[in-house]
C-alpha cells in the first residue's frame, strides 16, 4: 500500500485496541445513503517508476525555446545551491512555525527574508509573503483603507499601465469589501501616468490610496516622487507596485518623494523562483512602522528565550485569523514560505553587488536587443519614457503573426502582444531579455525579425 | 547568528553573477538609488553552511511525528518533488503560447477530472493559491450567485464556533457578516441553534465535515435541508477531506461549493509555511462563477478557459492562475495513490486516529467527545491536569518536543479548553503512536513530580522557550545596519 | 573571487599577523627557476550561469534512446528519494569518518550497508565498499592468494565466461604481484562453465582460488554448488561474483555447494547508481568469518561509547594503508562512500519484496522480449543454460549492422556484440531488458527487428 | 537505532516497486534461494526519515569548518552535483555509441587538456579511480617503463618516511619493495640519504611536494637530478597540488608520473569516504603505458582509445573506465575557475594556511617546522601539552568537535608526535581560522585547569568517545536477525 506503513499484524492489534471489528466501522458515523465507493473517473495506481515516466514525456514536450517574454513573471538564473537547500526536508516538509522552539530554523529564515525586503525598498518591516505580487497588492489596498483614517471613501486610484491580470485580480479580491477602483490612463507618448490625469480623477471625496507601479506594465519608469508627493497632498496612502530587482538600481519606495510611500508590495519571483507556467511565485508587502498592526500574513520578531538568547517567533499574531477570526487583517494563513525560503538563499548568494549586477545585465541586454530590432524598417520603440528592462515596440505587422513565425522559424518566444489588454495598442509588442539571454539568442532574435518583416 | 551578522563588506559569492554589466545610463539619474540596499555579503560556502545549519532547527514530516491537528502533516512523496521541478514544467513561461504547454494543462486538466470525482462537484477551477484563498474564492461565488439572482438581502453568512478562523475571516472579506452557530455537546452543530438562525438574510453557511473538533457530523443532510430551504448555500471547507477521501463526497452531502487544501490532502509540502493549493469545486448552479483560468480539453489538446470563455467568472484569484508547481505535485500523488489509494489514505488516517485516541483514553487522558468516533483527528483537553498540576496544554505541547515529537495544535478549537487537537495521519507507524503515547504518559507524570520542569519545558531545543509578549512590545522585525553597530559582533 | 572569501581587509590583516609583504611571498620557498604562470591552454573562468547553459547543450545531446544493453551496468528505476537524501551536504560534504563522534550518520549508514550486503550474500561480513565490480574482484583475488595457506601457488583460475573488461582489470592489477591467472572456456553450447574444462586446468602446483560468475557474462546460471565444491576440493578458495540483484532470487553464494563460497563480490551499480557512462560506481566484498582480517578497505564495527551506548566506528583497521602502510591489505583509501550510501536507502526503500519484484520483472521482462525476437527467422537464443536477466542471441546478419539500423530507425540501443570480445561469437547480441522496459519499448524492439531482418 | 531495528514483516515502501512480477520460472529450483535475504522492511516515510536523521550526526564541510590535513576539506559547488545529474549525463549506458556520448566526451578531452595544462605533463589518462588507484597506476607505468627497456633488475620503491600510506601500499600492490627516506629536520627530504638510498635497483621514488608535513621541498631539482640519473623515474602524489595550483607544475620539477586527487584539489565531494577521481599525468617517455580509456579528438568529434589504439598501455583500471560522474564534476569545478582561478585556489590557501600557523604560534603552540612557510597545510605538535598535563593530540581533536570544528588530522605523519595536521583551505573566512585558535586557546586552558574535561571529550556529540578496542576485540560487523532476537527492541 503506497505509503501506509501497517502490517496486518499492526491492523489488528489496533482494530483490538480500538474496540472495533473492521476498519470500516469506524466509519460507522456517516449516513450509510451518503456513503459512495471507488470512483472509476479516478484511474488506477502508478508506481513511482510509471508515473515518472509519463511526467517526464509531458515535461518534454513543454520544454521552451529562448523566452524574451517578460510581463510579470522572469527567467533568471536561480543558483544550483538555492534549490538543493530550501527542499532540504527540515524546510520542506514542516509546517507554519507555530512551535517556535522546534522551528527555528524556519523562522530565522523569515526573519532574514523580512531583512532583506526592508532594505531593498527602504521600508520598516515587511512580512513574510502573500500569495504572489497581485494579491499582494490586493491586501496592500485593504490595508490601506482600513489604515486611512482620515480618508472617508474606499477610493483607490490604480494606474491602468499596472499589469491588467494585478488590475483584475484586485478587482476580484477587492471590490466586496466595497473599494472603489478608478484607474488612470497612461500617456501615450511616455507610456508614464502623469499626475495631472491623476489629478483629474482625484474627485470630490478623496482617495484612500494611490497605486504607483515601478517600472508599469510596459517596463517604463514612473516619476514616482512627484506621484508619492502628490497621492500625500490627497491624503492618500501611496502604495507602491514594484519590481523587487529593478530595486537594486532605483530609488526605493521608502524614499519616494518627501516622505516615501507608505506600503510597498510586488511579486519577489525574480528572486530565486521557476517560472513554473506561472506559480507557486510570492508576494511581498513593507510597511512603515506606522502601519504594521494593520498588515496582513505572518510577521515574525526577533526576542528572547528564557536564558535570555537570542530567538525568533511569529509575531503579531492578533492581526491574524486564528486569534482574530472575522477582525483579522487578513484571511491569509498558508503562504508561500517555501518560495520565501528560497528567495533568501538566493538573496543571500547574490548580495548587494550580485544583485546590482544582475539588474545592470537585464537593463543593458533589453536595451541592447532593442537597438538591434529598432534598427529594423518601421520596427521602434513605442513610448518615450525611460526602462528597467522591458520595452514595447512597435511592429509593422500584426504581433501575433509575428511571434507565430518566430517561434515556428527562429524557435524562440519573441514576447507579448499587447494588443490583446490594450486594444489601442494592437501593434505592439513587449519584449524583455534577461540576464539569461545571449549573444547569440539576441542575434538570433534580430535575424529572425529582419526575415519575417521583408518578407511581408 | 544572521547571514546579515557575517557579512563582510566587499565579499561575494561570485562565481554565481554574470560578468561586470555596464552602468544602467538609460536609468535617469533622479531615479536611481543613492545608498545601496545592505544585503549581506557573503560567500557561497557561508551561505550553504548557515542555511544548512538553520535547517537542522526545524522539525518537519521527514524528522520527526508531526501530529499537528487541522494540518494533515503526512509524508510528502519525494518523487513529487522532482517531477514538478523538471525543466520542460520548471522553465515554463506562464504566458508561453499553449503548443508549449500541452503537458503541464494535461496534468491540470486530469487533475480537475479527479478532483471532480472524488468530491462530487461538477466542476472545478484550480486557480485558488491556499485554503483559505479557497475560501474567499468560494465566499465571492456564493455572493455572484446570490447578486446573479438579483438576491441582494443575503448579508449573513453561518459558521459554527468550531470553525477555522480562515472561515469567518473570509466570509468578512467578502462583505458578509460571520453568525456563530453554536456546537451541541456530541461535537455536532446544533441544529436548532441552526435552525433559529437561517433566514432570507443567510447567504450559506460554511461547514467543515468531519469538523475541526474531528467528528463527522451526523446531521449533514438535516443541516443541508435546514439552509437550502432557507435560500442559503453550503460551503465545504476541506481541510478534513483526507478524512473521508473515498467514503463520502461532499457533493453527494449537499454542498454546493466546496475548497480543498492539496497540501494536506494530495500531501504537497507544507515548506514552512506554504505555498499551497486551494481548488475549488462547484454543483453545476455555481460553476458559471468559477475563478479562471480552466483547462479544457479540445480534441487531443487543452486550452485555457478565460474571461472571454466564462463571462460571468468572480474573475482572477492571482496573476498567472494558481500555483501550478503545487498542483503538479498534487497530481502525482493522486496518480499514484489511484482509485483504490484514496479510500485507503481515509482508512488508515482514521484508524490511526481512532487507536491514538483509545490508548490516551485507556492512559487517562480525558476526550473532548468520548462518545464519538475520531475521524482522522480527535481532541484530548487538559482541564484536570492545567487545575490539579498547573501545567497547561502549552506546558505538554513544549514538553513533547523534548520526546522528539511535534506538538499537535494547542488551544484549537476554542470551544474545547486546555485542548490539544491531534492528527496523526495514516503515514505514520503504530510505533510512532505507541511512543507518542509513552511520551504523554511520562509528561503527566512529571506534572504531578515535578511540574516546574514541564513549565520551563522545553530544555533540549536549540532555545528555551521565547518571550512571545516581548516580541509583540519590542518590535524587532528586521537587521539594520545600525542594529549590527550597536550589538557589536551580533548574538 | 569564485569560492573565496576574503576581502582586501582581511588579506591586509593576515598578511601583517604572518608578516608577510604579501600573498606572492608566500611562496618563496619555490625555486624561482620552476614558477610557472598562467596557462593559456586553460580556458578564462565562466560563471555558474554560463557554465550551466554549456553543460545543458551537452547533456542534451547525450540523452540516449530506450536502453536493451546491459553486459555490467543496468538501467534499474531510482527512487527519487534516494539521491535527494544521499545529496544532503551532510553526507556529500563529508569525509571519510575518521572522528567516529562526529560521523555516526555516515557509519551507520556504511554498518546498515555492511548488513545489508551479508544478508544478501549469506556470508558474515562486508567491507564498505571497493571502486567498482572488477577492482573488487582483483582485491578479492589478492585477498584469497593471502589468505589461502594451504596452497604455496598463485594460481586462479577464472572463468572465460566473465565480463571481458573484469579480466582486463583483474589482470592490470594483480599481476604485478606475480598472481597467475588461468582461463576456463565456456562450453559453446550451454554458455556454462563446466567442472570437467576447470579440473582439465587445475595443474600439479594447485590453486589458491576459483572465480565463479553467477550469472556469468552471457547472462547464464551457472551450476554453483559443483564449482564451489570442486574448489574446495583443491585447496582454492571459491570466490563469487555474483549480481546483487539476482541474490533476490538465485541461491547466495555463502550457501554454494556443501561449504559456501569463501568470498563474494560484485558490481552493487544496480542498487541506485545511475549508468553515468560507467561510474562512480562501488565494488562491494563479503567473506566468511575467518578471513575478514584479511579484507581490503573499510569495515564499520558496532561498539559501545563512554557512557555505555552502542555507537559505530571504523574497526580493523590495522588492515589498512593508514596504519599498516606496506603491510596493508590493500592501499584503497578514498573508496565509494556516497555510492554506498545511495545504495543503502535504495535497498532500505525496496526491502525483500521489492527487490524481488525487480529481480522478477527483469526477467520476465528479458525473457518476453527473447520470445517475441527469436519468434522472427534466424533468430534465436545462442545458449541453453538458464539466465538471470540478460540472453544472447544469434542473429542471421552482423549484429553491428543491426544495432545501428536499431538505433537510427526505431531509435533503441538493441545491446551488446559480442564479436568484439569473443571472436567466435560474431554473431551474438547479448540483450536485457530491465524493469524499465515498457511493453511499448519491447514490442518496437521486435517490430524494428522484423523490418531489418526482411529488409536484407 | 538501525533501519532494520524499525523492520516489520510485511511492511513496504509500495509506491516504488513494479507491480506484481510473475513467477520466476526460467530459474531452475536448485539455483533459487531458499529463505529470502532479510532487508529492511520500511515505508517511504520511515526510510526518508531515518537517513534524513542520521544525516544530521555528521560534521560536512556543508555544516562544519573540516581542517583536516592532507584531504583538502574545500567547498563543493552545488552545481557541480546538479550538472553532473543532468539525465543526459546520468543515465547513459557506458556501452551506448559514442554518437550518444559526444558531450560527455567533451567534458573528458577538455578536463584532459586542463590537467595537462596545469601539471606540465604531456598526456593524461582519467582512468583512475581514486588516489591511491591513481598511485596504483602510476607505479605500474614505472613499472611497465623498466620492463619494456629489459631492466628488470629495479625492485625498490624510493618513499619518504612522511609519506602517505597510501604510497608503500601502492608501491608493494606493484611488486616493489617500499625503501623509506628519512625527512630532515627542516622538513625537506634528507638528500644525503637518498643519494646513498639510490642505486641499479631503484625503480623510482614517490615524492608528494608539498609533502605531508606541509612544505615544498626546495631540493627538488637535486632530488629530481639524483633519482633521474641512478635509472629512477619520479612519482608525484598530487594529493597537495592545491598547494602549488598555477604556481609551480610537476612536469617543469621533473616528474614523470603523478596522480591527481581531484576530490581534492578539483574539489568534488568526498561523499563520507569517496567516490574520488585520481587521473594520472606523465612525461613523454611514459605516455605509452597509460591506462585506457582516454579520450581523443578526431575531427568535430571524440571517440576513445582503447588497446587496440594503445597496444602498450598497462591495460584497464576498472570496469568502464572511471569515475566519470566525479570527472565531470571535476571538470565543472575547473572551468568556473578557469585560468585565473587555479593560481588563486594556490594563494588563498596558502595565506590562510600561514595565517593559522602565524596565529597559533602567537598563541603558544609548537610548530613542527618553525622555520618553514607553510604551504596549504601545516603541522603542530602537542607533545609539551601531552607531558605538562597528560592531554594528547586526540584529545584535543575530540574536544574540538564540542566547539564546533572538525578536528585536524591526527597523528600523521608519522613522524611528528602528538601532532596535528591542519589544513584550512582557500574557501574558509578568516572569521573561522580565528574561531578555531580561539577554541584551541581555550582547550589548552582546559586541559591545565580540567584535564578529565578533555580526556573525555566530546561531551555534546550523539556519542561520547566510542571503543574502538570493543570494536576490534568483539566484531559486530552486520545486524543479524539473531541479534534482533536477543536485543528485544533494539537499542
Ligand atoms: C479547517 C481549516 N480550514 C481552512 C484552513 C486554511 O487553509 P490554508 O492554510 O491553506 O489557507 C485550514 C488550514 O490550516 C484549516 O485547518
Ligand atoms: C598525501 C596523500 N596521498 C594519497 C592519498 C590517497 O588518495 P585517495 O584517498 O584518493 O585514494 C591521500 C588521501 O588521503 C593523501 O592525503
Amino acid at each position: 500500500m503506497p505509503f501506509i506503513p501497517h502490517t496486518d499484524d499492526d491492523i489488528a492489534a489496533m482494530l483490538q485496541t480500538i474496540g472495533a471489528p473492521s476498519i470500516e466501522a469506524l466509519f460507522d458515523e456517516i449516513p450509510a445513503a451518503l456513503r459512495s465507493g471507488e470512483r472509476d473517473e479516478i484511474p488506477p495506481a502508478l508506481s513511482e517508476q510509471a508515473i515518472t515516466r509519463l511526467m517526464r514525456l509531458r515535461a518534454q514536450g513543454d520544454e521552451q525555446p529562448s523566452c524574451f517574454i517578460g510581463a510579470g513573471a522572469y527567467d533568471h538564473y536561480i543558483p544550483a545551491a538555492v534549490w538543493q537547500i530550501a527542499t532540504r526536508g527540515e524546510y520542506y516538509s514542516a509546517y507554519t512555525p507555530y512551535q517556535a522552539e522546534a522551528s527555528q530554523g524556519t523562522l530565522q529564515v523569515l526573519y532574514e527574508f523580512q531583512s532583506m525586503m526592508t532594505a531593498l525598498t527602504a521600508l520598516d518591516a515587511s512580512n513574510t509573503s502573500l500569495y504572489d505580487g497581485a494579491t499582494a497588492l490586493a491586501e496592500a489596498l485593504l490595508m490601506a483603507v482600513r489604515a486611512n483614517r482620515r480618508c472617508k471613501s474606499k477610493r483607490v486610484l490604480i494606474p491602468r499601465a499596472l499589469h491588467p491580470f494585478y488590475r483584475r485580480t484586485v478587482r476580484t479580491i477587492v471590490e466586496p469589501q466595497g473599494l472603489e477602483l478608478i484607474e488612470v490612463d497612461f500617456d501615450a507618448a511616455s507610456g508614464q501616468t502623469p499626475v495631472e490625469r491623476c489629478a483629474a480623477l482625484a474627485g470630490d471625496q478623496g482617495l484612500a490610496a494611490v497605486v504607483i507601479n515601478q517600472p508599469n506594465f510596459f517596463g517604463v519608469l514612473e516619476a514616482v516622487d512627484a506621484l508619492t508627493d502628490w497621492a500625500h497632498e490627497q491624503g492618500a496612502l501611496a502604495v507602491a507596485v514594484v519590481n523587487p530587482l529593478a530595486l537594486a538600481l532605483l530609488t526605493p519606495p521608502g524614499e519616494w518623494g518627501a516622505a516615501g510611500a507608505d506600503i510597498a508590495c510586488g511579486e519577489a519571483q525574480p528572486f530565486g523562483m521557476p517560472l513554473s507556467s506561472g506559480g507557486p511565485y510570492a508576494g511581498f508587502l513593507c510597511s512603515k512602522q506606522a502601519l504594521v498592526r494593520q498588515m496582513p500574513g505572518r510577521i515574525v520578531g526577533r526576542t528572547l528565550d528564557a536564558d535570555g538568547k537570542p530567538g525568533f517567533t511569529l509575531t503579531l499574531q492578533a492581526r491574524e485569523q486564528h486569534i482574530r477570526r472575522s477582525k483579522a487583517t487578513s484571511n491569509i494563513c498558508t503562504n508561500q514560505g517555501l518560495m520565501v525560503t528560497a528567495a533568501t538563499i538566493h538573496l543571500a548568494l547574490l548580495g548587494t553587488e550580485g544583485l546590482e549586477q544582475v539588474a545592470r545585465t537585464c537593463h543593458a541586454n533589453t536595451a541592447r536587443l532593442c537597438d538591434q530590432l529598432c534598427a529594423l524598417p518601421g520596427v521602434e520603440r513605442a513610448f518615450s519614457g525611460a526602462v528597467f528592462h522591458e520595452q514595447a515596440l512597435r511592429l509593422p505587422q500584426a504581433p501575433n503573426t509575428v511571434l507565430e513565425r518566430l517561434a515556428s522559424e527562429a524557435d524562440l518566444l519573441g514576447g507579448c502582444a499587447l494588443g490583446e489588454h490594450y486594444p489601442e495598442l494592437d501593434d505592439m509588442l513587449l519584449v524583455c531579455a534577461t540576464e539569461q539571454r545571449t549573444e547569440e539568442e539576441m542575434q538570433r532574435y534580430a535575424t529572425a525579425l529582419a526575415t519575417i518583416l521583408n518578407a511581408a | 547568528m544572521l547571514i546579515h551578522d557575517q557579512s563582510r563588506p566587499g565579499r561575494r559569492a561570485s562565481a554565481l553573477a554574470p560578468s561586470q554589466a555596464p552602468e544602467p545610463t538609460g536609468i535617469p539619474a533622479q531615479l536611481r538609488r543613492r545608498e545601496r540596499p545592505r544585503l549581506p555579503e557573503v560567500s557561497e560556502l557561508q551561505v550553504v553552511r548557515h542555511y544548512t545549519r538553520l535547517s537542522q532547527q526545524n522539525f518537519s514530516i521527514d524528522t520527526h511525528f508531526y501530529p499537528l491537528g487541522s494540518c494533515t502533516m503526512k509524508y510528502n512523496p519525494r518523487v513529487c518533488n522532482s517531477l514538478a521541478a523538471l525543466p520542460g514544467f520548471a522553465e515554463r513561461h506562464p504566458l508561453a503560447p499553449v503548443e508549449y504547454g500541452q503537458g503541464v494543462m494535461a496534468c491540470l486538466h486530469d487533475l480537475q477530472e479527479i478532483l471532480k470525482a472524488v468530491t462530487g462537484m461538477s466542476a472545478v477551477s484550480l486557480a485558488p493559491a491556499a485554503g483559505a484563498q479557497g475560501e474567499l474564492t468560494g465566499v465571492a461565488m456564493i455572493r455572484a450567485y446570490h447578486l446573479a439572482r438579483g438576491d441582494h438581502a443575503r448579508t449573513e453568512m453561518l459558521i459554527p464556533d468550531a470553525a477555522h478562523g480562515t472561515n469567518p475571516a473570509s466570509a468578512v472579506m467578502c462583505g458578509y457578516q460571520a453568525r456563530e452557530i453554536p456546537t451541541g455537546p456530541d461535537g455536532d452543530v446544533d441544529v436548532e441553534a441552526l435552525r433559529a438562525a437561517v433566514g432570507p438574510q443567510t447567504a450559506g453557511i460554511m461547514l467543515t465535515n468531519p469538523s475541526t473538533v474531528g467528528v463527522f457530523d451526523r446531521n449533514i443532510e438535516e443541516i443541508a435541508g435546514i439552509v437550502h430551504d432557507a435560500g442559503g448555500l453550503l460551503y465545504y471547507d476541506g481541510a478534513n477531506l483526507n478524512a473521508i477521501l473515498g467514503k463520502v463526497r461532499p457533493g453527494d452531502m449537499g454542498f454546493d461549493v466546496i475548497h480543498m487544501n492539496l497540501h494536506k490532502t494530495f500531501s504537497t509540502p507544507h515548506g514552512g509555511g506554504g505555498p499551497g493549493a486551494g481548488p475549488v469545486g462547484v454543483s453545476a448552479r455555481v460553476a458559471p462563477y468559477l475563478p479562471v483560468p480552466m483547462v479544457e480539453r479540445e480534441g487531443e489538446g487543452y486550452r485555457w478557459l478565460t474571461e472571454a470563455d466564462r463571462p460571468e467568472t468572480i474573475g482572477r484569484m492571482t496573476t498567472f492562475g494558481g500555483n501550478m508547481g503545487i498542483l503538479l505535485r498534487a497530481y502525482v500523488y493522486a496518480r499514484m495513490l489511484g482509485r483504490e489509494g484514496m479510500a485507503r489514505a481515509a482508512d488508515f488516517a482514521t484508524l490511526n486516529a481512532n487507536y491514538l485516541m483509545a490508548r490516551l483514553q485507556q492512559a487517562g487522558f480525558e476526550l473532548a467527545y468520548p462518545q464519538r468516533r475520531a475521524s482522522h483527528e480527535f481532541i484530548i483537553t487538559l482541564k484536570h491536569e492545567a487545575k490539579e498540576y498547573g501545567v497547561t496544554a502549552m506546558d505538554f505541547a513544549k514538553r513533547l518536543l523534548d520526546h522528539g515529537f511535534h506538538a499537535p495544535t494547542t488551544y484549537f478549537p476554542l470551544l474545547v479548553p486546555e485542548c490539544l487537537l491531534i492528527e496523526p495521519t495514516e503515514t505514520e507507524t503504530k510505533e510512532s503512536l505507541d511512543g507518542f503515547v509513552e511520551a504523554m504518559i511520562a509528561i503527566r507524570r512529571e506534572a504531578q513530580e515535578d511540574p516546574q520542569r514541564v513549565k520551563d519545558a522545553p530544555h533540549t531545543m536549540p532555545r528555551r522557550r521565547l518571550d512571545e509578549v516581548r516580541a509583540a512590545r519590542h518590535l524587532d522585525l528586521a537587521w539594520t545596519p545600525q542594529q549590527a553597530d550597536e550589538d557589536g559582533d551580533g548574538q
